[in-house]
């Protein structure tokens, strides 16, 4: 395979719309989850800066740029400084997995939507989500607080409790698609969607991610009303920014990657595939403030329990269940 | 490329080793370590084996490592002064022991010369492997599988709850 | 093969020594004792996988994802019984569970 | 069936707050639209006047017991007469809580509440408030309340000619 300096020249246009597109997003999402929950608790969102309140994330981001950088005493320094990066840069990978388009031809040769089509890209994104968890852990444990160590601890026990189900929710989708590659899971579904094969599987998968992203009915490691803000109760300025831009880049993804693996990706009629990505994507991120602005939070025994005595034993006789279903039937 | 970039891998992967065995942090430690196992994982993934490279990710650096860290935070074995520092009497014989077997293996990785095989370009690809793992080696599986129900039993009876 | 086997081979012993190394030096300490053991097993994963490639069978990646299959066992386990037996003694110093043996 | 009560459960709590998106606000746009207060909201303390024009302040010092922050105080003198005044009378808004204590402490109803509200500022020794700032010109709340009418024994009028009082009782007269 060789490479020329048009495809290198791609390759980078690609890379650099694609975050600019994503940190846009995630901005603006930050945006819609503060105007949505007002609307849910019958009040205006952020409505000062600009119209509609529209620059409203410039006026944040200019903020968390200018406020000061406390690093606590007695903090572990490069731990400390090195966390919140662990934290987002994962989420940002994952969104290089996510094909968001049919391919187009660019110069005579086609250029997939999509920055990389492994082979293993359904791996690659749960070893990504699950590198995610030192962000929390350590930015937790370096900041020598009794609140952030306790939420990091936290972290920890649910976010690898809930990559157990969200992978073994992801493997029907592989039994179905016969594939780890992403570009032919969305092709697998052209037919039919895989939620109208796998609706358990869907379900566990949403639910997996909200816990992933650390989102409200499972936002223990952050739970405000006992720990503060969690593990990131010590961090100020930017590199709150770098938290909190990480879990909103970590909503969209994981939106994106639902969708891809059970809605059909980009495929739909009528509108460009781009568009019913994005909007497939975007329902995903809905949902998660909806379910933000209804539920409240669980306990944190619950939250174990609810993983390991119903979600794991549910996704494992699921994975038999389409076993069985495979075999008899014969399909895929 | 690929040459280059192996031999940059191999170089942070021993220097991330040495780092975190020399580190008397516990978890300090385990973050050089994981830095180690992820590139150990790239080389995988440099040597056709996608598959393992992605489990060495998941499992290793996702899981085992971030077990080791929920142990050392819970316990709360951060302080360094505990659980014994080791001293010089500690560290001689084992370098003298790491020192004879480092010689000895390299001399019988170097002994048997540079013979190199034929250049083999056939890649294993997913499904032969999972067609080799379920076929031939399908008993491994049910043992493995048994040693896995096994481990989850000897925990549980470890984590019980007990009459105080 | 990208580089000579000899080179992985000569990299993968030196990931052995290095763990055997952690293993005699941080012989009191069981959660740096487990690391060590954690890092022989890679270097014994990457001779496999080495392997594997050099003769194009799967045989070798298989091995691999066993060592893996097991090491997750054995971790599990392993800091099951730090943490019971730090719940009992407080410490996680080897020397102080000398009654084991009996 | 718990599982079927609690799907039920979170899927009807999701059906409130889908309602909740479309309605409109119950905000109002502070700066822009200003609410205006009941007559008996609890907003910026004055000191009133009798009808006569006099202060009612007595000085009695009730209002600074009462208040739980002690944003209040003053100094209590007499005048020639025997009418008790205060020379000055300081309230510190900076530190009042608005819990309607002092008003309700005051036997001679002179402190009293307003609904005025807006009178923040960016300097906060300005905030300090003294008797000229808080006396105004009338009476606030029951206009005809005139306490030396009433209770001022002996100081502004003689025995037994304020409104309501009878003459004083003549105790000899009464024995058989």
């Amino acid at each position: 395979m060789s490479y020329d300096l048009i495809d290198i020249a791609l390759a980078f246009g690609k890379i650099a719309v694609i975050f600019m597109v994503i940190l846009l997003l995630a901005a603006y999402l930050v945006l819609a989850e503060r105007v949505l929950l007002g609307r849910i608790q019958e009040r205006f969102g952020p409505n000062r800066v600009g119209p509609f309140g529209l620059l409203q994330p410039i006026a944040d981001g200019i903020k968390m740029l200018v406020k000061e950088d406390v690093k606590p005493a007695g903090a572990d320094k490069w731990l400390f400084y090195l966390a919140p990066a662990m934290a987002a840069i994962p989420a940002i990978m994952i969104v290089s997995l996510i094909p968001f388009g049919a391919p187009l031809t660019f110069f005579g040769r086609p250029v997939g939507m999509q920055v990389v089509d492994l082979n293993v890209g359904l791996l690659l994104f749960i070893g990504f989500s699950s590198i995610a968890v030192y962000g929390v852990a350590l930015g937790g444990w370096a900041s020598n607080s009794k609140y952030s160590l306790l939420g990091s601890v936290r972290g920890l026990a649910q976010l690898i409790s809930y990559e157990i189900t969200m992978g073994l929710s992801l493997v029907p989708v592989v039994m179905l698609a016969r594939s780890f590659q992403l570009s032919e899971i969305v092709d697998a579904q052209k037919t039919g969607w895989f939620i109208l094969y796998q609706p358990i599987a869907f379900l566990i998968f949403l639910i997996s991610i909200v816990a992933e992203c650390r989102r409200i009915p499972f936002d223990i490691p952050e739970a405000e009303g006992e720990l503060v803000a969690g593990f990131h109760t010590e961090y100020s300025g930017l590199r709150f920014g770098l938290f909190f831009v990480g879990e909103y880049i970590n909503i969209i993804a994981l939106g994106g990657l639902a969708a891809t693996f059970f809605l059909g990706g980009w495929h739909g009629p009528l509108l460009p595939p781009v568009l019913w990505f994005l909007i497939k994507a975007l329902a995903f991120a809905f949902l998660f403030i909806w379910l933000r602005g209804t539920l409240p939070r669980l306990r944190y025994d619950q939250l174990m329990h609810f993983c390991w005595k119903v979600l794991t034993p549910v996704a494992l006789l699921n994975i038999l269940a389409t076993g069985w279903f495979i075999l008899l039937v014969g399909k895929g | 490329m690929e040459q280059a970039l192996f031999y940059i891998l191999a170089t942070v992967t021993v220097v991330a080793t040495i780092l975190a065995i020399a580190e008397k942090h516990p978890v300090h430690a385990i973050v050089y370590l994981v830095t180690s196992f992820f590139s150990l994982a790239v080389i995988f993934y440099l040597l056709a084996a996608p598959l393992i490279a992605m489990f060495e990710v998941i499992i290793y650096a996702g899981a085992v490592m971030v077990l080791f860290m929920f142990v050392v935070m819970m316990l709360d074995l951060g302080n360094p002064g505990e659980a014994g520092r080791p001293t010089l009497r500690h560290c001689l014989p084992a370098l003298l022991l790491a020192g004879i077997t480092l010689v000895s293996l390299v001399l019988l990785v170097i002994g048997r010369g540079a013979e190199e095989g034929p250049d083999v370009l056939q890649v294993v690809s997913i499904r032969d492997f999972a067609a080799t793992l379920f076929g031939r080696y399908g008993v491994a599986i049910e043992i493995i599988s048994m040693q896995l129900l096994f481990a989850i039993v000897g925990a549980l009876y470890l984590g019980r709850r007990r009459r105080p | 093969m990208i580089v000579p086997l000899t080179h992985l081979l000569l990299l993968a012993s030196i990931l052995f020594v290095l763990g055997l190394i952690c293993v005699l030096i941080w012989r009191t300490n069981v959660i740096m004792l487990l690391i060590g053991i954690e890092i022989m097993l890679n270097a014994a994963m990457l001779v496999f996988v080495a392997g594997s490639h050099r003769w194009g069978a799967a045989d070798g990646q298989i091995f691999a994802l066993m060592i893996m299959a097991m090491t997750s066992a054995e971790v599990s386990l392993a800091l099951a019984m730090v943490v019971y037996l730090h719940w009992r003694k407080k410490t996680v110093n080897i020397d102080e569970f000398r009654e084991l043996k009996d | 069936m718990s599982i079927i009560r609690d799907t039920k459960g979170i899927l009807l709590g999701m059906w409130t707050t889908w309602k909740r998106i479309f309605r409109r606000p119950l905000t109002i746009q502070y700066p822009e639209i200003k609410r205006v207060p009941y007559p008996r909201f609890r907003a910026r303390i004055v000191l009133t006047r009798d009808p006569d024009g006099g202060e009612r302040c007595v000085a009695c010092y009730l209002c600074s017991a009462a208040c739980p922050v002690d944003c209040i105080s003053m100094q209590s003198a007499e005048r020639e007469d025997g009418r008790r005044y205060a020379p000055w009378f300081r309230i510190n808004f900076a530190r009042c809580i608005y819990c309607g204590l002092c008003a309700e402490a005051c036997p001679t109803m002179a402190i009293q509440m307003t609904p005025e509200y807006e009178f923040c500022t960016r300097n906060i020794m300005s905030l300090v408030y003294e008797k000229e700032d808080l006396l105004i010109d009338g009476c606030g709340k029951s206009p005809d309340y005139n306490f030396y009418r009433h209770a001022g024994i002996g100081v502004t009028q003689p025995r037994g000619e304020g409104l309501n009082e009878e003459p004083p009782l003549d105790m000899r007269s009464l024995q058989p």
